[in-house]
């Protein structure tokens, strides 16, 4: 099955865009997530679901570094990347006004794998993995007519986010949060475990490591396809200077670590070595 | 040469033998094998393109995290992960030769021997039109167990004994590249000179260490990493200065360079050509925008030619 | 000592037989004699106060421009401007004293001897409970003329002999500050350890420079200065964890704090009590809220006393 | 006559705040200059004309210094500074705006000594020296009713800034601009010397080094008191550095170097090394 696997990702996108993006809005959408819109038409278009860009956040030499952000939406001439604030760049970005531009790297990495002959598309999500679903559900109903499933896990009511988006989509949503506070009391992987993902079906996941490597090993355990998307500390967001890499499980053209911005973010959850992967990484 | 004030001023430069056509390059390791950076713009407009460190055999590198974002820098500990020589010479040479633009093609080894066999095989298969020799990188070493002078190029009988080594191996532009964790870069520097370096490079990262209170961990899985960026500018151009002062041989400066204006500095305090690192990462057309920025100042100041600024800072 | 969870944590140290009663001092030459901040907050809530660098007679400093402004940071040559002796002994350190606050008299001389009888006046005049040896100062040299070690911590026998020599004069905790322009850290820190210094301080400024493109004069009068601020950082925690990871004695960790969590990364990585320098100028109150935030980071992380997080990275 | 200079200084003020302030307003004012209203009513209660305040331009470490801004106009519960766009510190405070807060250190340093007797009150500016003008202008209305002169140089008629505010204060106002834009074509000290400074006379400064140079030239040789305003690279502004001196013409206090934070800004012109002064500090 592994050939499969190869055969369905998209080839990499060659085109790359370095430009300047006029924020058409930028809105909180719960307690520390916001929502940008950009318009970038050049970006937008060649964009895929899964894809990531690099945001200047600052004109400043401090951040130093851009910031990878998945597009959430793709809708040319515009685009969305949902994000929370973590830190400093982060919080600089929360401050674009309507109007402002800010310089957009992208889009750069590879996308989810749109695999026909499917059964059954389940999307999960933890916290502030639901940013790289909204675009990957679009892309399914509009390719298969499918209905993906969906869940949603996040610390506590508030921080569910876009679960009105999926529903009116016709997906079929449920939610796990830590309180209890909305839907299931738990994990994300308690409400995969019940919808028993199938050799036949496909689950794509982001969210926490802990969450992720679970997926990995529920649908390694029953056979489902799996495809995760992956975060780690990013210099250049394009495969040159190897800062990005995970631990894979074998080696792959002699190389045991592949790239999260190339070769990546979205993976076939084989190919990573769960073991390797350290916790504290993500959140 | 006479010049009118309408003439683009001559951009120019010899580094050691290697003929450049403007003194813009780029840092090894921030730049891959240049393919990566021909997506945003036309990697021929370079003076030349410099690789990623290639080591005889592939290099897995370090563990991640490899990467920490520091005040105006960055920390890295990648490792030196690289294809090794016959993937470099299969995969990466065409394109760039393609390209038609300069290759300094920097190595490491684990030996004189391993550096030398590498400048004979590249400049064998016509793979480089200069030889680095990255003689400083800090992120080979386990920073648990290291102690005292571990970097070739801290020590200046060494520094001596890879360069004599390498240049009998190779009648390539021969340049070395230093690292900035020393008491004084003119020994070094001139160790390199006088064992028949064509020209030295300044300077790789410092060594730098990043903690996360919260986890109480080091950032970085080697612990210990390479310090760049703007951040280090003033370091790098103090040591191109300092070495500017006693070296016949030409200097590449690097370290910060984020804009035209940096890169004017690193040429007035004596290199004759410059390097873009870490910058490349935020702005890939960044050394794009240095070449043709260097180009205004040169105007700007009625300057005919980058050579009359070299060292010209006025004490 | 036994706690309950709303107890607020103990951060009293002891340095070398210095006690603070909390584990933040401020930077020589970064916080003037304390009145100058005693307008923003009560500087007897510090753990020490540190002087600006202290000489046998008043210095003029250098020449303006001594300061520039880097990326993340600050070359400074201020050259010791200071009032000398006498003028220290006479009007800064009364109100010090009336203080109540810890004083480490940071001393600089051009001789060993020069070291120690500043150490043995401030000692006899009650005006000091701590010295701190300034062997790296990078701006009290001509850069225009200056070749090889020029600073004293650049040389292992010279720290050795100098700390020996101050050592001899006086009783009070003696810390040494080295220079970060060294090869390893670890020697100059030993020397200083085996001749008798109760602590180092690690770190003082990097050599820097930097020229103006548009005048293409050195931005210092000076030429040369000294590097400081955020931009440092990650070089300052290596050097602080190297020397911890072979000293005895503690270290006093500085360059580039700002913030709590910057403290906290010293002081894992093994320094008994950390300055704030340049980060005053930006902020005059942020030893206060650095001194408040390690208490919050203690309390958040269930430590009930400061040394329980001394050296503690987990490798 | 130098004691009588002293005299008439006013003593240094010990109170010094770091408050977060308001941005009441901040609008351009001419090409690259504009003017920021802050809310600070300690600040602005404690402040007097020629003091200066120091402007944490951005929440990042980079810039990593404040920023020096003197005081244009003090009317508590509110001041404003006026400042050009000379890089990005300057660049990034023309970006605020209403309703934002920025942390004020100040005020800060000796302003302008108002001493009584005095027959004429000239004030000259160059450039964004005109910044340090408007608040000793109200001063020396409102203390002595006393109706000054006020020289304004600049590049162009459109750099010519607070000329109205001027004349609305009932002040005899003369322009130079170096193309002849507007007023005289030529230097603001063609227009001093035309307004002939005697012993009796006050003359007040703020300008480029060699406007400021050849202001305290001729008025030692007239013999009219004067004070200048002087720039200097900062980092605490307190006199905790050491880092902002400037060359005196003699030793005072057995120290050659005097402190712009703190001995300044404002000199009386007989107190400066002019000779030593560095016509490239300034612009
Ligand atoms: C391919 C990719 C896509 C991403 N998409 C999104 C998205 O759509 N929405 C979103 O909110 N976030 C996304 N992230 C994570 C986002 O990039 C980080 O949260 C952001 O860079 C933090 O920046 P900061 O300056 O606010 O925080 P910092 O001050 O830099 O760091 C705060 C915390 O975030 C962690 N962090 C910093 N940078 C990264 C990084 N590049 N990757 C992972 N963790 C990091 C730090 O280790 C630290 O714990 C994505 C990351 C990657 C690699
Ligand atoms: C006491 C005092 C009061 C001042 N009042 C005003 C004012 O009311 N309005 C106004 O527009 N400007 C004033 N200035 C100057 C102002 O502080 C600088 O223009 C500003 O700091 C430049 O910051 P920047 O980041 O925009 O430029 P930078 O990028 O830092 O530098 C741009 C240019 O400005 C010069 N410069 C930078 N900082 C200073 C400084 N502290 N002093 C002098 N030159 C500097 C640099 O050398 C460089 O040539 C004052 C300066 C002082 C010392
Ligand atoms: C991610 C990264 C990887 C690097 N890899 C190498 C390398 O393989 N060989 C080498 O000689 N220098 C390497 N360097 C050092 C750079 O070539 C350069 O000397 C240094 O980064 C200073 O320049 P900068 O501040 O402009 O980045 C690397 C630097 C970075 C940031
Ligand atoms: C303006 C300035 C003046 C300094 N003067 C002295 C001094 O007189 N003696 C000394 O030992 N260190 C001096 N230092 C060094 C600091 O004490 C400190 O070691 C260094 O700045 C690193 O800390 P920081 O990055 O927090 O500023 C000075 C630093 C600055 C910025
Ligand atoms: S971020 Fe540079 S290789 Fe992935
Ligand atoms: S700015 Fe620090 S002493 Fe004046």
């Amino acid at each position: 099955m592994t050939e499969e696997v190869f055969v369905c990702s998209p080839s990499i996108r060659e085109q790359r865009f370095l430009l300047e993006c006029a924020v058409v809005s930028n809105d909180p959408v719960a307690p520390s997530h916001y929502r940008m819109r950009l318009h970038g038409p050049e970006i937008a278009a060649a964009a895929v679901c899964g894809q990531f860009c690099m945001l200047e956040v600052s004109k400043t030499l401090q951040p130093f570094l851009r910031r990878p952000m998945c597009f959430e939406r793709i809708h040319p001439p515009t685009f969305d990347v949902l994000y929370k604030v973590e830190g400093e760049g982060t919080r600089l970005l929360s401050q674009f006004l309507p109007g402002q531009r800010i310089s957009v790297q992208g889009p750069l990495g590879k996308g989810f794998p749109i695999c026909s002959g499917v059964r059954r598309h389940i999307l999960v999500a933890g916290g502030i993995g639901v940013a790289a679903m909204p675009a990957l559900a679009e892309e399914l109903v509009r390719r298969f007519a499918a209905v993906p499933e969906v869940v949603l896990a996040a610390r506590t009511r508030d921080d569910v986010i876009n679960e009105a988006f999926f529903r009116e989509l016709g997906c079929h949503v449920q939610c796990a949060t830590d309180d209890g506070s909305w839907g299931h009391r738990g994990l994300a992987t308690d409400l995969l475990e019940q919808l028993k993902p199938e050799a036949q079906d496909c689950v794509y996941a982001c969210g926490p490591m802990p969450m992720m490597r679970a997926v990995a090993a529920l649908t390694a355990a029953s056979g489902a396809m799996c495809f995760v998307s992956l975060e780690a500390q990013m210099a250049c967001g394009d495969g040159a200077c190897l800062g990005c890499v995970v631990q894979a499980k074998e080696e792959r053209e002699g190389e045991r670590m592949v790239r999260v911005c190339l070769d990546g973010p979205v993976f076939d959850a084989r190919v990573i070595d769960w073991e390797a992967q350290d916790d504290n990484d993500a959140d | 040469m006479t010049t009118t004030p309408t003439d683009l001023p001559r951009l120019e430069v010899c580094v050691g033998g290697l003929r450049m056509k403007n003194p813009v390059t780029t840092a090894s390791g921030t730049f891959g094998y240049g393919q990566e950076y021909d997506r945003y713009f036309d990697v021929s407009c370079l003076g030349a393109v410099t690789t990623k460190s290639i080591t005889l055999q592939p290099r897995p590198g370090n563990k991640p995290p490899r990467l920490v974002e520091t005040p105006a820098g960055l920390l890295n500990a990648i490792g030196l992960q690289n294809v090794g020589l016959d993937a470099y010479l299969a995969e990466k040479v065409p394109f760039l030769r393609a390209k038609q633009v300069p290759i300094i093609a920097n190595i490491y080894g684990k030996s004189a021997d391993e550096y030398a066999e590498l400048a004979r095989r590249l400049e064998e298969a016509g793979a480089a039109d200069a030889i680095e020799a990255n003689l400083s990188c800090p992120n080979v070493h386990d920073a648990r167990r290291a102690r005292g002078a571990v970097l070739v190029s801290q020590d200046c009988d060494a520094v001596a004994q890879y360069t004599r080594v390498i240049r009998s191996a190779t009648r390539l532009p021969l340049f070395v590249k230093l690292t900035p964790n020393v008491v004084d870069i003119r020994e070094p520097a001139l160790a390199a000179q006088e064992s028949g370096a064509d020209a030295v490079c300044l300077i790789n990262t410092l060594l730098g260490m990043a903690i996360d209170p919260e986890t109480r961990r080091p950032k970085l899985s080697n612990v210990v990493g390479g310090l760049s960026g703007p951040a280090i500018r003033p370091i790098a151009v103090k040591m191109v200065w300092d070495a500017a002062q006693v070296l016949k041989i030409p200097i590449i400066g690097m370290g910060g360079i984020c804009r035209a204006e940096d890169a004017v500095e690193f040429l007035l305090a004596g290199a004759t050509a410059v390097a873009v690192g870490s910058m490349s990462f935020r702005q890939p057309d960044a050394a794009v925008a240095i070449i043709r920025g260097i180009s205004d100042y040169l105007v700007r100041h009625g300057f005919s030619d980058v050579c009359q600024i070299v060292g010209k800072v006025r004490l």
